[in-house]
């Protein structure tokens, strides 16, 4: 949707909450409010705890905003302190990164490039430019984003509100996966690091630490972002599961058994349940959507980036292999094989979260579409969500540019194929070109 | 006709000797005793044993092959390009993998399996309480015939090679019959798969089968409700006159009035198409239908109402039960299509991924061949253009035949709305019409397609983005292996600019490959939605 | 066979059946089944003998194929085996197995429409056709005379282009004779998109002005007749994409992979320095597949377009309505979709793929030239 | 592509005051302030074409040698040509944005419509029909206008691909083959009338994304209705009509069928625009 479109529909959203609250006087709403606030006031938000480590890091980084908590269901904008410590931290990126800029114009950058031929310092070249192009562009996109994060978490929380309060679920989202992609990362960050300093010769100015230092930082904090982002997703598509499990209930499946009866009594909750059904995946998908408006320009920086450094290490180990001169020197294979296993582990994170996703969000109309509608009113109820559902599926997509789930790492590599192949082409080039010179001094 | 007994017989009545053969060659571990009395696939523990048993007597076989066969490949390695050894080295334990990966999940869903057949059998049950006969004989027939050719080709293929190419002199050749063994198992494997496919596509043809007929039974009582032998055909005739003459004054009325519009909406419409015959058509065929008065004024302006009792699509009550129950089968069908892509998604991804590699190294080394370079030992077949026209057939056949087979039946099961709006259509009736929709919007969301762990749907578009990846990597393996020859004979810069050129040429074409899998993608995404 | 067709296709189906390409007697004809056994026998024959010369040019050591370099020599191969793949695929499909489809298509189109009257009519509803037919017709004409007059015959060529040329036309003429069937589609979707389009005008005009009781019981029967023409629109799509499954790749094939040598060569003619002009036969080729493509293109376009129409219908009853819903559904259902065996959708984005394939390839040939020259065998 | 704009000119002409017409029918008592996304492609779309004729002229004067008469006459003859190239693009976007900025409208009404049924709950409006109509008469125009202006865009946009690949080439070669240092000046210009290409290519493509973005909001707006409780059967009715209607017909905007003009597409043009600098990139390279 458009932006302006999506404010009015928020608008209207909160109206309709107020309106169901005063249409609709729970009578258990306080037992439950009490229900919810006893255990989770403690212990703090109640979905974002188990990504609480990544939230803390970007936090800290001045990627993500320090929100004020405001209820248990909702979160506030940050304390001005926070802001100026965020705004300060940007800064200091940006600082950085003019600096790294700068000392690798100088001669002691140069240091940093392993190999002696042209084209894998264009590839080196390349590859820093495009890391630091990433974080950059990361940090610039979070600074503009703020608000949209915040808001997303807000409807979030008042999701699991929505749920608790009807159906006295307190839905549980299992990102654990994020904590041990945060250890990945941090490990093989610190083991480039380690590998580069070790194979770095001659006397290492601190400059040279600061810039690897900071590549490193840069590096990990895009790709704590992206675990992030999929976390996002992964808590989504949790609520997706959980509006098909509640849908699934009506289908054939549970019904064959049943006699007249108990058919009657099983579908008569439809209705409602049906309204709150249709209600919270219109939700959900404004919630998916936003995620993508909010995530899609680094994903697809990310996307570029790590299709490019898979490449280049592609690269890298086939000529360590297959270099004539027989030495093959372990730092740089190590070396490639972490990068390798990073960013592949990356990517599949991300295309299955989004694949995943999409998936669940898709498949709720397939769902509708088993419920048998015995009855008029049934059957006009299942039309209606399913009229409108035809040929609409929704698409994670990287800036409109090409649609993320499971086919991606498919393409992906791909497409690294062809560009290694290219880059063989350009190798033999210069051999070719080598061997000319030769023949012409001798 | 097996079903015309009231008790539906199981489908996996036919399944007896593919059953047994299978056992014995271990690509099922499920319970042959069992199987034998009650048509029934249980676990077993025993089985498990014996099939592990055999999964490890054929890998420590292959292992001895490749090791006998393998003093050949160390004069290769020394004589031949190193691209050649590799692709060798790359793909000698590919079929091995891929017979290990059938056996394996095999051994996971044993259970699974024996409860699909068993959920088809239900269907087979409920269809047949909708009088809708399903005819299992043709499978059995299916099933022999497909063994057979497994049988002949493999057979063919074996002792050819062994006759021309294998030098039998050393007892230890005759290890080479074991190279025959992985690609027969997954044969194996596949031939169940495809003829469950084959069963569910039965099934939904049924369906379709049983409301054609309803509305053929529907026709027929038209036309002779109507009465009128000499109308051409029921559509027409009926539309033509169950139009009441009580309209005929104001529809003239209408028309002249329209007239001025209509002339003009045509000439507005000249600049689209000007002044075509088809709208002189359907001026002429508007007119002449406004002129009916002349036809005989028919009694009832609707024959539907009235004659009710006669044709079954005529009451709608009665029909709606069972176009209910039609629906729900057809759903329970397409679940049941997609649990079964469940079970063998990973044996066909595998097999994909063996056709696409064992048909261009197979080229490839016909190539070298036929350029007099020695090739991998375990791919001697490829020394004999003949034989390598029959590998070739009997491979891309097996992937083919799938992809084939699933199209099919992805086909038959959207065809499953068509014939239902047909009913709809043939029987003109409110209530009907308001059933209609809501069985075709559900039948738009029933959606069986068959893909490969989600990569790529198995789809005849797939063939298109396949075809287009063997050749593109067939020329650049080609064209490294030129340059590597002409490295090897002594070079100038002009054969260096040459192979330069050729491998831009290949870079090129990969390009466009990885575009036409872009391309085959997003068709594939799109293909549920063309319009 | 209880249908009659206009003069004008009845010449043209007599002229394909003399090709052995139609094999289905014409409505009208003394004892059909006769009729219908010596066109199957016509069909072998040609069969029979266009296989014999490939047979003969694909093994003779006789310069039928190029034979200074392996890889030219190869192409040529190639140039034949497709040619004798399509020439098997489009008799294969006049046997009785695949006719039933042609004749349903014949007997769904025949039943439909009522032929116009005069001859000159029928010349304005199949011009597209005509135009297509005749115009392809005369400019491979009139190349061949060209090259016959111009080019100096060498032996090669003589044999090449005198057992070649035959291939070249039957599967040019069985591509015109795809662009007729998909001709008479399109009228049809047309004549269906423009009664649509009267309906529409029919409901406004009805809405602001003159409304009479049962109008809408009128528009709803009109619209069910609309339903069941689409209907029949659909089933001769399926009978014609059923009748020329495998010739429809075939010729495609063929054409693409003759373009596709005919460039090698002409580059190669080129780079070598031989005159030959041979190459400027290409012309219609290239002409043919966009003919095709087009025609197809233009009858998929068809279908949103009526549903557009379908939608414009002003509705007050709930019947009507309802009516529309099931209509829409039914062409939501029923897509028009022309493709050969489903492996790819047959409209102009097929185009600039085939674009793309062929330059990839031009250049392979290009950089392998003079190395497969230098080493041929 | 003039023949052919002046062979339509009629049919544009009509089609531009239909466009119009609908507009004082039914779109003008609306308020356009808040359309932000409208205000800025169109300012984006003037300053592009004012960067394009500056920098025509830049190079030109940066490039050739002190100019003659002639070489002035041929100068104005090829700006001329660039200018009224650009003007016939730029008059396919403006429409193409009109047509966005009305299904923007009819999208808003539509939520507002939804908001107003779900806070006071009246159970029928009209609305529905009238946004129907009005939105196939959109589509309908659409379609007209890229019926008109096919050929002409394909050409544009080709022309521009193939004018961004050559000037890199060139300049690759020349100041990596040549060896020929490279001033500063001839680099500025030539980044510039890079980037800016870029940008009007982009925004070409940007532009057709928008209204397409548009129009898939639409159906994902009328999910909205779901969710309210026993609306009137008619309202339904019509609901479930605009719904099919819009899974039928998409706004899309196809170029004489070879090419949707989405992003995806515009990504894949520009992948293969590198593809083939990098090939000839590769030939140059080994030619030397």
């Amino acid at each position: 949707m458009s932006p302006n479109s999506w404010v009015i529909e928020m608008a209207a959203h909160k109206s309709r909450l107020q309106v169901r609250r005063s249409l609709s006087p729970h009578p258990h709403a306080l037992g439950s409010d009490a229900f919810v606030r006893s255990p989770h006031a403690p212990v703090g938000n109640p979905v974002f705890e188990d990504i609480g480590t990544i939230l803390s890091v970007l936090k800290a980084s001045g990627l993500l905003p320090i929100y004020e908590q405001v209820s248990s269901f909702e979160v506030g904008p940050p304390t001005r302190t926070n802001e100026f410590y965020s705004f300060f931290v940007r800064g200091v990126v940006h600082a950085l990164t003019i600096f790294n800029i700068y000392s690798l114009m100088t001669p002691n950058g140069a240091k940093l490039f392993i190999s002696l031929r042209e084209t894998d310092n264009v590839n080196q070249w390349i590859e820093l430019l495009l890391c630091i192009l990433t974080y950059t562009l990361t940090v610039f996109v979070c600074a503009r984003n703020t608000k949209c994060i915040i808001q997303i978490m807000n409807e979030i929380l008042k999701l699991d509100q929505e749920v608790l309060r009807q159906f006295g679920v307190a839905l549980s989202n299992n990102c654990n996966f994020s904590i041990k992609f945060l250890l990945l990362i941090a490990a093989c960050q610190a083991y480039i690091i380690f590998i580069r300093i070790h194979v770095l010769d001659g006397v290492i100015t601190p400059t040279t630490y600061i810039l690897i230092g900071f590549y490193a930082i840069q590096n990990g904090l895009t790709a704590t972002y992206i675990v992030f982002a999929s976390a996002l997703l992964r808590i989504v598509c949790i609520r997706f599961q959980f509006v098909n499990r509640l849908l699934n209930g009506y289908s054939y499946a549970q019904l064959l058994g049943k006699s007249r009866r108990q058919l009657q009594s099983h579908m008569e909750s439809f209705p409602e349940d049906s309204l709150f059904i249709y209600r919270t995946h219109n939700r959900l998908l404004r919630i998916y959507k936003s995620i993508n408006e909010c995530c899609s320009l680094i994903i697809v920086c990310f996307l570029g980036y790590s299709f490019y450094t898979v490449t280049t290490n592609w690269y890298n180990l086939f000529v360590q292999i297959t270099n004539n001169k027989g030495v093959i020197s372990s730092h740089i294979m190590q070396w490639c094989l972490a990068w390798l296993c990073l960013h592949t582990a990356l990517l599949t994170l991300l295309s299955r979260s989004c694949g995943a996703t999409t998936n669940e969000a898709n498949i709720t109309s397939q769902i509708l579409a088993r419920v048998y509608g015995k009855s008029k009113e049934f059957q006009n109820i299942i039309d209606k969500f399913l009229t409108k559902s035809i040929k609409q599926e929704v698409q994670f997509t990287a800036y409109g540019f090409f649609a993320i789930d499971n086919s991606t790492l498919f393409k992906i590599f791909s497409a690294v194929t062809t560009y290694l192949v290219i880059l063989i082409q350009f190798k033999q080039l210069e051999d070719s070109k080598l061997e000319e010179q030769l023949q012409e001094t001798n | 006709m097996s079903q015309v007994t009231p008790m539906v017989q199981p489908l996996l009545l036919q399944f007896q000797q593919l059953f047994f053969l299978s056992k014995v060659v271990g690509v099922l571990p499920q319970d042959l005793t069992k199987f034998r009395h009650k048509n029934v696939l249980e676990k077993s523990r025993n089985g498990m044993i014996y099939m592990l048993g055999m999964l490890a007597l054929y890998v420590g076989l292959y292992n001895l092959l490749i090791y006998s066969f393998s003093e050949e490949d160390r004069t290769l390695k020394a004589t031949q390009s190193t691209l050649t050894f590799v692709i060798g080295l790359f793909l000698t334990y590919i079929g091995l993998i891929m017979m290990a990966t059938d056996q394996v999940t095999a051994l996971f869903n044993q259970g699974k399996l024996g409860e699909l057949y068993e959920r088809i059998r239900v269907v087979d049950e409920r269809l047949y309480r909708e009088q809708c006969l399903v005819n299992n004989s043709c499978i059995a027939k299916r099933i022999r015939i497909m063994l057979v050719m497994t049988i002949i080709f493999e057979l063919f293929i074996l002792l050819t090679t062994y006759i021309e190419l294998v030098d039998y002199t050393q007892w230890l050749s005759l290890l080479w019959m074991v190279s025959a063994i992985p690609t027969f198992i997954n044969t194996l494997d596949k031939i169940w798969f495809a003829v469950s496919l084959f069963a569910l596509k039965e099934r939904f043809e049924a369906i379709n089968a049983t409301l054609e007929d309803l509305v053929t039974e529907h026709e027929k009582f038209q036309t002779w409700l109507t009465g009128d032998a000499d109308a051409p055909e029921p559509h027409t005739a009926d539309s033509s006159e169950t139009q009441p003459p009580q309209y005929d004054s104001n529809l003239e009325y209408l028309y002249k009035e329209l007239g001025g519009i209509d002339i003009g909406s045509l000439r507005g419409s000249g600049g689209k198409n000007n002044k075509v015959a088809p709208i002189a058509h359907s001026l002429n065929s508007f007119g002449e239908s406004i002129q009916t008065p002349r036809k005989p004024h028919q009694p009832n302006p609707n024959p539907m109402m009235n004659m009710a009792h006669e044709s079954e699509l005529s009451n709608a009550t009665k029909v709606e039960e069972k176009l209910n129950n039609l629906c729900q089968v057809h759903d329970e069908i397409c679940e049941i299509g997609k649990a079964m892509n469940g079970l063998w998604s990973y044996p066909i991804l595998s097999l994909m991924a063996y056709g696409f590699l064992i048909f261009t190294a197979q080229l490839y080394f016909l190539y070298c061949a036929t350029r007099a370079q020695s090739i991998p030992s375990l791919f001697r077949s490829a020394k004999n253009p003949f034989i390598t026209v029959i590998v070739l057939v009997y491979t891309s056949g097996k992937c083919i035949y799938l992809i084939y087979l699933s199209w099919k039946t992805s086909l038959a099961s959207k065809r499953t709305g068509i014939s239902l709006h047909k009913c709809g259509v043939v029987a003109d009736d409110n209530l009907l019409y308001e059933i209609v929709n809501h069985l075709s919007l559900k039948l738009l969301n029933h959606s069986v397609d068959f893909s490969a762990c989600g990569f790529f749907t198995l789809d005849m578009e797939t063939l298109y983005g396949v075809s287009g990846g063997i050749t593109s990597y067939l020329i650049i393996l080609i064209q490294f292996n030129l340059a590597a020859q002409q490295a090897k004979d002594a070079i100038q810069s002009f054969n260096s600019f040459n192979d330069t050129a050729g491998l831009v040429g290949a870079a090129t074409e990969f390009g466009n490959e990885s575009s036409t899998l872009y391309d085959l993608v997003t068709t594939t995404m799109m293909t549920p939605s063309n319009y | 066979m209880g249908y009659h067709i206009d003069r004008v296709l009845r010449l043209h189906l007599r002229f394909y059946q003399l090709l052995g390409l139609h094999g289905l007697p014409l409505p009208g004809d003394a004892h059909p089944s006769r009729k219908a056994w010596l066109l199957q026998f016509w069909a072998g024959c040609l069969l029979t003998g266009f296989s014999t010369i490939a047979f003969v040019c694909l093994t003779s050591d006789d310069d039928y194929l190029y034979h200074d370099d392996a890889f030219s020599c190869f192409n040529d191969g190639m140039k034949y085996g497709f040619a004798e793949m399509a020439v098997l695929s489009i008799y294969g499909e006049t046997l009785p197995g695949q006719r039933y489809h042609l004749a349903r298509f014949w007997q769904l189109y025949g039943a439909r429409t009522p032929p116009a009257g005069t001859l000159r009519q029928q010349l304005v509803q199949h011009r597209r056709y005509l135009i297509q037919l005749y115009g392809l017709v005369f400019l491979e004409l009139v190349l061949l005379c060209l090259f016959v007059s111009v080019q100096d015959i060498s032996h090669h060529i003589l044999l090449f282009w005198s057992t070649f040329q035959p291939f070249v036309f039957l599967v040019h003429l069985r591509n015109t004779q795809f662009l007729l069937h998909l001709e008479l589609l399109r009228q049809q979707l047309v004549q269906l998109e423009c009664e649509l389009g009267l309906l529409v005008e029919y409901s406004s005009f009805a809405s602001v002005a003159a409304s009479f009781a049962g109008f809408e019981d009128y528009l709803r029967r009109r619209v069910r007749e609309k339903q069941l023409m689409y209907e029949r629109i659909y089933e001769l799509c399926i009978s014609f994409s059923r009748a020329f499954s495998y010739s429809v790749l075939t010729v495609l094939l063929m054409i693409y992979i003759r373009i596709t040598v005919d460039c090698y060569f002409l580059y190669y003619t080129i780079y070598m320095s031989i005159d030959n002009i041979d190459y400027y036969m290409l012309m219609p080729a290239v002409m043919q597949i966009p003919a095709f493509l087009y025609a197809s293109q233009s009858c998929m376009q068809m279908v949103p377009r009526i549903a557009y129409q379908l939608h414009n219908i002003l509705t007050t009853s709930s019947a009507l309505s309802l009516q529309i819903q099931n209509f829409s559904l039914q062409i939501l259902h029923e897509p028009v979709r022309i493709d050969c065996l489903g492996i790819i959708v047959l409209d102009n984005h097929l185009l600039t793929r085939i674009a793309c394939a062929v330059c990839t390839y031009i250049i392979f040939t290009v950089q392998l030239m003079p190395k497969l020259s230098g080493s041929s065998i | 592509m003039h023949f052919r704009n002046w062979w339509l000119s009629e049919e544009l002409a009509s089609t531009i005051n239909t466009l119009t017409n609908l507009y004082q029918q039914h779109l003008n008592p609306h308020d356009f302030n808040d359309c932000l996304s409208f205000d800025n492609y169109i300012i984006y779309k003037g300053l592009s074409i004012w960067l394009e004729v500056a920098s025509m002229f830049v190079m030109r004067y940066g490039l050739s040698p002190p100019i003659s008469f002639k070489l002035f006459l041929g100068l104005v003859g090829v700006m001329a040509v660039q200018m009224s190239i650009l003007l016939i693009g730029m008059h396919f976007h403006l429409a193409v944005l009109y047509i966005y900025r009305s299904v923007w409208i009819v999208n808003r009404e539509l939520l507002t419509l939804a908001n107003q049924l779900r806070m006071w709950n009246i159970r029928s409006s009209p609305r529905v029909q009238e946004l129907h109509c009005l939105y196939s008469r959109l589509l309908g125009l659409s379609n007209r206008l890229g019926a008109l202006y096919d050929y002409q865009m394909t050409l544009f946009m080709i022309s521009l691909l193939s004018v961004n690949i050559l000037s890199i080439f060139y300049m690759i070669v020349y100041c990596i083959s040549l060896k020929k240092i490279l001033t500063f000046a001839l680099a500025i210009n030539f980044i510039q009338a890079l980037a800016i290409n870029l940008m009007d290519f982009w925004l070409s493509i940007a532009v057709c994304d928008l209204a397409e973005r548009q129009g898939r909001a639409t159906s994902a707006i009328l999910k909205l209705f779901n969710d309210i409780p026993e609306l009137e059967v008619d309202l339904d009715r019509s609901i479930n009509d605009f719904a099919l209607f819009c899974c039928h017909r998409r706004l899309r905007f196809n170029h004489c069928g070879l090419f949707y003009v989405h992003n995806a597409m515009g990504f894949r043009m520009i992948v293969a625009c590198v593809l083939y600098l990098i090939y000839l990139v590769q030939f140059d390279y080994m030619n030397l």
